[in-house]
């Protein structure tokens, strides 16, 4: 049923022809893009910003706009961390995954009642929790960086598989938190699009008034929806330190526009109602190829943010043109039809 | 119209010069406290208050208060930045402190603020701050020159004198950062002729992020395989990098080394990915700079020699042609024999 | 029955209007006497009033100019890019240009001509923003995010991230002027920008326009208003309050670098919005941005008197303080809401 | 008469001390057609949210199926079968045309799961119910505002629905999609069902209803059987005035054409468009949504850039690049939609009223001159009869006809020589819609020049001097209105006889 005009109206194959034009651009310029180790290296940094935005991407579709997950992530996983290192716990990386998701729950809640039930401006409120958790996390818990306790440092130390680089015998391994990013993808493509909660969320980014009179749990559905958003931040933070077997508490704050850069790349509509996984995933894996790519490319430590400013322009400017493009064309077809 | 502009000028340049700011130069000797010492107010002004660095830095503080019955503490800007942290100095200033010790973010930044607090009567030392016009002393563990050729002459260890390599620091804006890896790189110059620097990345910047720090590593190894050596500055990098190299399989064949925390290098020092990194004791650092800034609150005379009470700050010198950089017996260099004695 | 009905909703106009400020006023205050009881010999000082002076100024200016993007229903968070670049334009300048130990009456000419480039860079800055949102219609967010790295980038590469020291005495001698040794230079340059801005916004046409244009893009061009022209104006002015913040924090600091002030971002968006500023567009005043601004200051400043008191905590009380006023507004617009929408409903 | 699907008796509701709803009572029968007129304010929304469960009434009882209630839930109303369609039909634009359809009842059967299969053939049923060719597949902002209504109205079908109570349907729908609609609702009613028809157009409560209730102030005024029901009664009773019938017989109209359009053409809107357009007569331009009409008139606003032909003000070819063009030379427009295009809904009304004429109401500066701003608002707000309390209100709070009149003076206050107005009534109440058209001849009269762009023939007729029909981007014919029947109008602009 879906045409190639529907498909072309899409943002997906644009920044899929953009990945594909930088990596053989970084192919050209360094030989190195195409090696099984260097694709699980960009498959290791992407598991991070991935998991981040497909929260983001829930939120923006929505019709909101969430700035606190890298401070809900944060300081779930410091908390966490200090926790199972004072209890000496050495017993399985679940518990830490269980006790992250669960504080992050708990900080999702309080976006997910001010937004839900108060019906106040997201990017206000995801602000001043932002600020809130950070506070804090560096104040009251007086965070600073810290080992991390044998559960997350054994999980650390999984690896699925390890890329050789032939020419080079340089090796990869791939870290075992990408089956927590695929578990992930599974389950927000399933609850996207195969429950009631996940068409709600559509249905209220396209309009929240219909949606209520439709019968949608509005505030049921921004609640789980921020809730979501904690939980998975909190699983993204341990995912992190266990990668780094390090926990930073500062290593994910200021994310939050990257991430939501790359899910607009991906095509997500800022204003609600549209966005893919597959967009969004995508988007993520271009902004994670640019900045992973900087030196393979060879371009000078001194002008990489030139660089990465660049791309976020004449990235969303290609989207912003596009989708201006398609509501024209839109406007004129309806115009002959009728 | 005009002569309204030059009259407006001529108000501004009075008020100006009325004030005192700067290129001011100050006897150590006439900022001896007339109050007794129960009632000095001494504060330590570090980066930011995150890094694990620091926050072994404020155990010196403590350890100092506790020691001498001073009420000295540390206060910190909430992120690194010059602005903020000089925003820091101004309230304390404000509040009448009797000493400032401060790690300058930049030191050029602080001048200004710094040359207020002078002109109160405020003490002001700094630490990892040579440059720094506007203070009375400047106690280093090390001169920012000999770190940077201790690390060199380290890696060149590693490296057996000969190989490409590159610099890495925390931010390219820096400050010491800089400064150790352009004395690291200059040393190699005139005494490593078969070290060259990467001509393409002669400085990778890790944005102060372990992950970058490992990130980047794997990038440059990729990209030039004939890298043997990095170079680092920060505190995350030697982490990071080693990280990157006992993933890459380079262990053995390709060596970082840096400042360093026992604790975040302790595994790889162990499996001998690291073979060695850098410290001088924050904490001591800590404790030294208030130590220096009681003896000019008592009106002593500051001589070679000098005993700060913290260990490996027994005895400063006077950096050569200066009489207000003070060094320390140096820094420490860790192997995976001595990690374990630190505690921290 | 119409009577009856506007009658009501004059009431309810008003109060949500006035009230934001009042309360502002009243946190204001609150943390004043707060800080005033709990260290009486510190705060109200005329030293520690001196030294908020000398602080708020250069980020306040930046947070006005995002303000005003706000107005229009965007947001600016390239201002501290914008800031540091055209400072280091200016730095570099007079690095290069003015002779060593040359007399003041010899450097002037220069630190005009600096100060005009500086501008000129922010108006560029601005500029560059300002096209990028209202003719290429990229979300301003995701806009002065690219442009933001974009000028940051370029103040890195063009000084290596080094900062740029060695200016002219003179430079940091008139920017840390004080009148009546109490009342700072850059103090005085935020109370003309504040007051114009403010002027700007309730007295003259264009800031109507912005008004107008934030609330409904689409109505406003069906009113004959020009957009485009608003939009890149609004930028401009806020890249020129960028440069001026530039300015007043080379002269702080004596120096320029890339990454200056790089928190204030921030900083600035939460002021905007504790301010009263709506991030929709269309409604806020420079008088509650300005009450904001110095909330945050004595905030800061006074935290800054507790030794043990980590000034993490300020960000607590301010994502705290932002959160609880959001709840307590909407409880109360909520009440006169109810009355007002139910009595519109039939 | 046949048993009632709804009785409301009573219904008592006030609003924090304004009363509402004072015992309004209504009746429907099984299969019946029922119109609810009311101006706006006549408490009608407020009477469909207590029968739909929205709203607690303060007194009265509600009986469904012979179930009585004093007050309903929401959901208890969908169960008993009461279903409301309303005024912006409360699609989700970015879903499909399958899922809007299925969500709603997957949502009544408590589903957790989305079946995509089950939800197609549920999307399937429901548009064959009525007829309706639709692509599944497509995303609901690609339809026109018509398609979107049938699908709200198969939407209500799916939910076993027994009375649908439409809120307004015909308010954004061109005639021939209103013909299109109403031919609906009779096979509806065909079915069995009932439809509570809720308007205040009394040429639609003609046409389609069998049985009428007309609220005024909260109360009922009049109800029986739409067959014995004139025209000057229903208008009478819903505004408690007599008006005189109108028409426009322009007095002064000017030999010399003050605008003069020739060979004008946008691709994809319109082609080849030629009239002239003299000062004091008000041209009249109706057509089908989508025949051209607005892209015309915007075009002559600056809003498109024609890509053929001329356009000349007092014989002087003139290019229009933007709206301020279009101002400066004396061309003044009210869009149809006032909500998105017209007003700036929570400013106030004197920011609204002034803001195309603040060019001339500031100084040299810029700076404003609040005292004539504020002294023109109130001439504007006496002149027009607008009813505010106070200027400083947002306009949101001013009823349809009185914010459309903010949006006229805006545009009196220029120095205009021609007014377009798009839609000058749409959503608006009777009475205001007369005040409207007695201004506009009142204008015309003193030697404007009006071009109205409605597809409201009645409206036409009454105000126009001169009509033009439009039909697929040309212009038809030119008709004279004294001579012309609503028929003829309806005939030429659809195509169909």
């Amino acid at each position: 049923m879906i045409s190639l005009g529907r498909i072309s109206k899409r943002s997906e194959p644009y920044v899929l022809a953009a990945i594909i034009l930088l990596s053989l651009l970084i192919q050209a310029r360094s030989g190195q893009f195409f090696s099984g180790n260097n694709l699980v290296d960009l498959a290791r940094s992407l598991i991070v910003p991935a998991l981040f935005s497909v929260g983001c991407m829930m939120v923006i579709v929505s019709g909101g706009i969430d700035v606190s997950f890298p401070a809900i992530a944060s300081l779930a996983m410091y908390v966490t961390d200090k926790i199972l290192l004072a209890s000496n716990y050495s017993g399985n990386v679940i518990l830490a995954y269980a006790i992250s998701a669960g504080l992050g729950l708990l900080m999702g809640a309080l976006n997910g009642f001010l937004i839900g039930f108060l019906r106040l401006p997201t990017l206000v409120v995801t602000l001043g929790t932002s600020s809130l958790y950070t506070g804090l996390m560096f104040g009251a818990f007086s965070a600073s960086a810290s080992d991390v306790p044998p559960a997350i440092a054994r999980h650390g130390k999984e690896i699925l598989f390890t890329a050789t680089n032939p020419t080079m015998g340089l090796t990869s391994n791939m870290p075992s938190q990408i089956l927590i990013l695929i578990a992930v993808l599974i389950l927000a493509f399933l609850l996207l699009r195969y429950t009631m909660l996940g068409r709600g969320i559509y249905a209220i980014g396209g309009d929240e008034t219909a949606a209520e009179r439709a019968g949608f749990n509005v505030r049921g559905i921004k609640m789980f929806l921020y809730c979501f958003v904690g939980v998975l931040a909190g699983i993204t933070g341990i995912a992190r330190i266990s990668m780094m077997t390090y926990a930073d508490p500062s290593t994910m704050l200021g994310m939050e526009m990257t991430v939501i850069a790359a899910v607009v790349l991906g095509g997500t509509r800022v204003t609600g109602g549209m966005g893919s996984l597959t967009g969004t995933i995508l988007g993520v894996a271009l902004m994670t190829i640019l900045s992973n790519s900087l030196i393979l490319i060879g371009i000078p430590t001194y002008w990489t943010r030139v660089f990465t400013g660049a791309v976020i322009i004449i990235g969303t400017g290609v989207t912003a043109h596009q989708t201006i493009a398609t509501r024209r064309r839109r406007a004129q077809s309806q115009k002959a039809a009728a | 119209m005009k002569r309204r502009l030059l009259l407006v000028v001529a108000i501004v340049m009075i008020f100006a010069l009325a004030v005192p700011l700067f290129a001011q130069s100050y006897n150590p000797l006439n900022f001896k406290s007339k109050k007794p010492m129960s009632q000095w107010k001494i504060a330590l002004v570090p980066k930011d208050a995150t890094n694990a660095w620091f926050v072994r830095m404020e155990v010196g503080v403590k350890q100092f208060a506790k020691d001498t019955g001073i009420n000295a503490f540390q206060k910190g800007p909430p992120k690194t930045d010059a602005a903020m942290q000089a925003q820091v100095i101004e309230d304390l200033i404000a509040q009448g402190v009797d000493a400032i010790c401060v790690v300058p973010v930049d030191p050029a930044a602080l001048e200004p603020v710094l040359g207020l607090a002078l002109s109160k009567g405020i003490v002001v030392i700094d630490h990892e701050g040579a440059s720094q016009q506007n203070c009375l002393y400047d106690i280093e563990a090390f001169s920012n020159e000999g770190l940077g050729q201790t690390i060199m002459i380290e890696l060149a260890k590693m490296m057996g004198e000969k190989g490409v390599y590159t610099t890495m620091v925390g931010n390219v804006t820096n400050a010491s950062h800089n400064e150790w890896a352009d004395a690291g790189v200059a040393y190699a110059k005139a005494h490593y002729p078969n070290m060259t620097l990467l001509a393409a990345e002669p400085r990778v910047e890790i944005m102060d992020n372990l992950d970058t720090a490992y990130e980047r590593a794997k990038e440059l190894f990729k990209k030039y395989p004939n890298l043997k050596g990095i170079f680092g500055t920060s505190s995350l990098s030697s982490p990071g990098v080693a990280r990157a190299i006992e993933e890459l399989g380079l262990k053995g064949k390709a060596f970082v080394t840096s400042v360093g925390l026992p604790n975040e290098n302790k595994v790889y020092l162990k499996d001998g990915t690291l073979q060695s990194v850098l410290l001088w004791d924050p904490r001591d650092a800590g404790y030294a700079q208030l130590a220096m800034a009681v003896k000019i609150l008592k009106g002593e005379k500051i001589e070679n020699g000098c005993n700060l009470t913290a260990p490996g700050w027994t005895s400063m010198q006077f950096a050569p042609g200066s009489t207000k950089v003070l060094q320390g017996k140096g820094w420490i260099t860790i192997t995976k024999d001595n990690v374990d004695s630190f505690g921290f | 029955m119409t009577t009856t009905k506007t009658a009501a909703t004059v009431r309810g106009v008003r109060s949500a209007r006035d009230p934001n400020l009042l309360r502002l006023l009243v946190m204001l205050v609150f943390v004043f006497v707060l800080m005033t009881v709990l260290r009486p010999n510190q705060f109200a000082t005329i030293a520690s009033f001196n030294s908020m002076m000398r602080q708020f100024p250069e980020y306040g200016i930046m947070s006005i100019g995002i303000s005003l993007a706000m107005i229009t229903g965007g947001i600016d968070l390239g201002v501290v890019g914008t800031a540091n670049l055209s400072a280091i334009v200016a730095a570099k300048f007079l690095i290069g240009t003015v002779p060593r130990g040359a007399p003041p009456a010899q450097v002037v000419p220069y630190l005009i001509i600096a100060v005009l480039l500086s501008l000129s860079v922010g108006l560029a800055c601005g500029t560059i923003a300002g096209t990028l949102i209202s003719r290429f219609n990229i979300p301003a967010i995701l806009a002065t995010l690219g442009t933001q790295q974009l000028f940051t980038g370029i103040a890195i590469g063009i000084t290596n991230g080094r900062p740029q020291s060695g200016l002219p005495l003179l430079y940091s001698r008139i920017g840390n002027t004080e009148f009546f040794r109490f009342v700072p230079l850059s103090f005085m340059i935020f109370f003309i920008v504040a007051v114009s801005v403010g002027i700007m916004l309730s007295r003259t046409r264009f800031g109507t326009f912005m008004y107008m244009m934030g609330t409904n893009p689409r109505a406003a061009r069906y009113a004959g208003l020009n957009n485009t022209s608003i939009i890149l104006r609004t930028y401009m002015i806020s890249g020129l309050l960028s440069s001026v913040a530039g300015l007043i924090m080379m002269a702080r600091a004596n120096s320029a670098k890339a990454d200056y002030g790089a928190p204030y971002t921030l900083q600035c968006v939460l002021i905007a919005v504790l301010g009263g500023i709506d991030p929709n567009g269309g409604f806020g005043t420079i008088g509650g941005v300005t009450m904001a601004i110095l909330i945050l200051q004595f905030l800061s400043s006074g935290l800054n008197m507790f030794n043990n008191i980590s000034n993490f905590y300020r960000d607590v009380i301010w994502g705290g303080v932002l959160i609880l006023v959001l709840v307590f507004n909407k409880l109360l617009s909520w009440r006169e809401e109810r009355r007002a929408v139910r009595k519109s409903m039939n | 008469m046949a048993a009632s699907v709804l009785r409301v008796k009573g219904i008592t509701k006030s609003f924090g001390g304004v009363q509402a709803l004072r015992g309004v009572s209504l009746d429907i029968a099984l299969g019946e057609i029922h119109c609810l007129a009311g101006e706006n304010g006549s408490g009608k929304s407020t009477l469909i949210k207590i029968i739909s469960g929205v709203h607690e009434p303060d007194a009265g009882e509600i009986e469904i199926d012979g179930r009585r209630f004093s007050h309903l839930n929401p959901k208890e109303a969908i169960g008993l079968g009461i279903q409301v369609i309303y005024q912006d039909f409360s699609v989700f634009p970015n879903l499909t045309v399958m899922e809007n359809l299925a969500l709603n009842s997957e949502l009544m059967d408590k589903r957790k799961l989305v079946n995509y299969k089950r939800a197609r053939a549920i999307a399937a049923n429901a548009v064959s119910q009525i007829g309706f060719d639709v692509d599944l597949d497509e995303r609901v902002e690609n339809l026109t505002v018509a398609d979107r209504q049938l699908i709200a109205i198969c939407r209500a079908l799916l939910q076993e629905a027994k009375l649908i109570i439409m809120d307004e349907p015909t308010s954004a729908l061109t005639k021939k999609e209103v013909k299109a609609l109403f031919a609906v609702i009779k096979r509806l009613q065909a079915r069995g069902l009932s439809i509570l028809f809720v308007s205040h157009k009394l040429d639609e409560v003609f046409e389609i209803s069998e049985r009428y209730t007309i609220l005024r102030s909260g109360e009922n005024v009049a109800s029986g059987s739409t067959v014995e029901l004139d025209r000057k009664t229903f208008v009478f009773h819903m505004t408690g005035r007599q008006f005189e019938d109108e028409f426009y017989t322009p007095s002064a109209i000017r030999r010399e054409p003050i605008l003069s359009v020739r060979g004008l053409s946008l691709g994809g809107a319109y082609a080849d468009i030629s009239f002239d357009l003299a000062a004091g007569e008000i041209l009249g331009i109706t057509g089908l949504l989508g025949s051209g009409r607005t892209e015309l008139v915007e075009t002559l606003f600056g809003i498109f850039q024609p890509e053929a032909g001329t356009i000349s003000i007092r014989g002087k070819e003139v290019r229009i690049k933007s709206v301020k063009d279009a101002i400066r030379k004396g061309i003044g427009y009210v869009p149809s939609d006032r909500l998105t295009e017209g007003l700036f809904q929570p400013q106030t009304v004197e920011r609204n009223l002034s803001i195309t004429v603040l060019d001339r109401l500031s100084d040299h500066f810029g700076f404003l001159r609040r005292g004539a701003i504020a002294a023109m608002t109130r001439r504007w707000i006496g002149d027009l009869s607008i009813a505010t309390k106070s200027p400083a209100l947002p306009v949101r709070t001013l009823s349809g006809g009185n914010q459309q009149k903010v949006v006229l003076a805006r545009w009196l206050a220029n120095d205009l020589s021609i007014l377009m107005l798009n839609g000058p009534t749409m959503g608006v109440d009777i009475g205001s819609k007369y005040d409207i058209h007695v201004l506009m001849r009142k204008l015309a009269g003193k030697g404007l020049a009006i071009i109205i762009v409605s597809d409201d023939l009645p409206e036409v007729l009454a105000c126009a001097s001169r009509i033009l029909v439009m039909r697929d981007g040309v212009f038809v014919q030119e008709l004279d209105p004294t001579v012309t029947t609503e028929s003829k109008l309806s005939e030429l602009s659809t195509g169909i006889a």
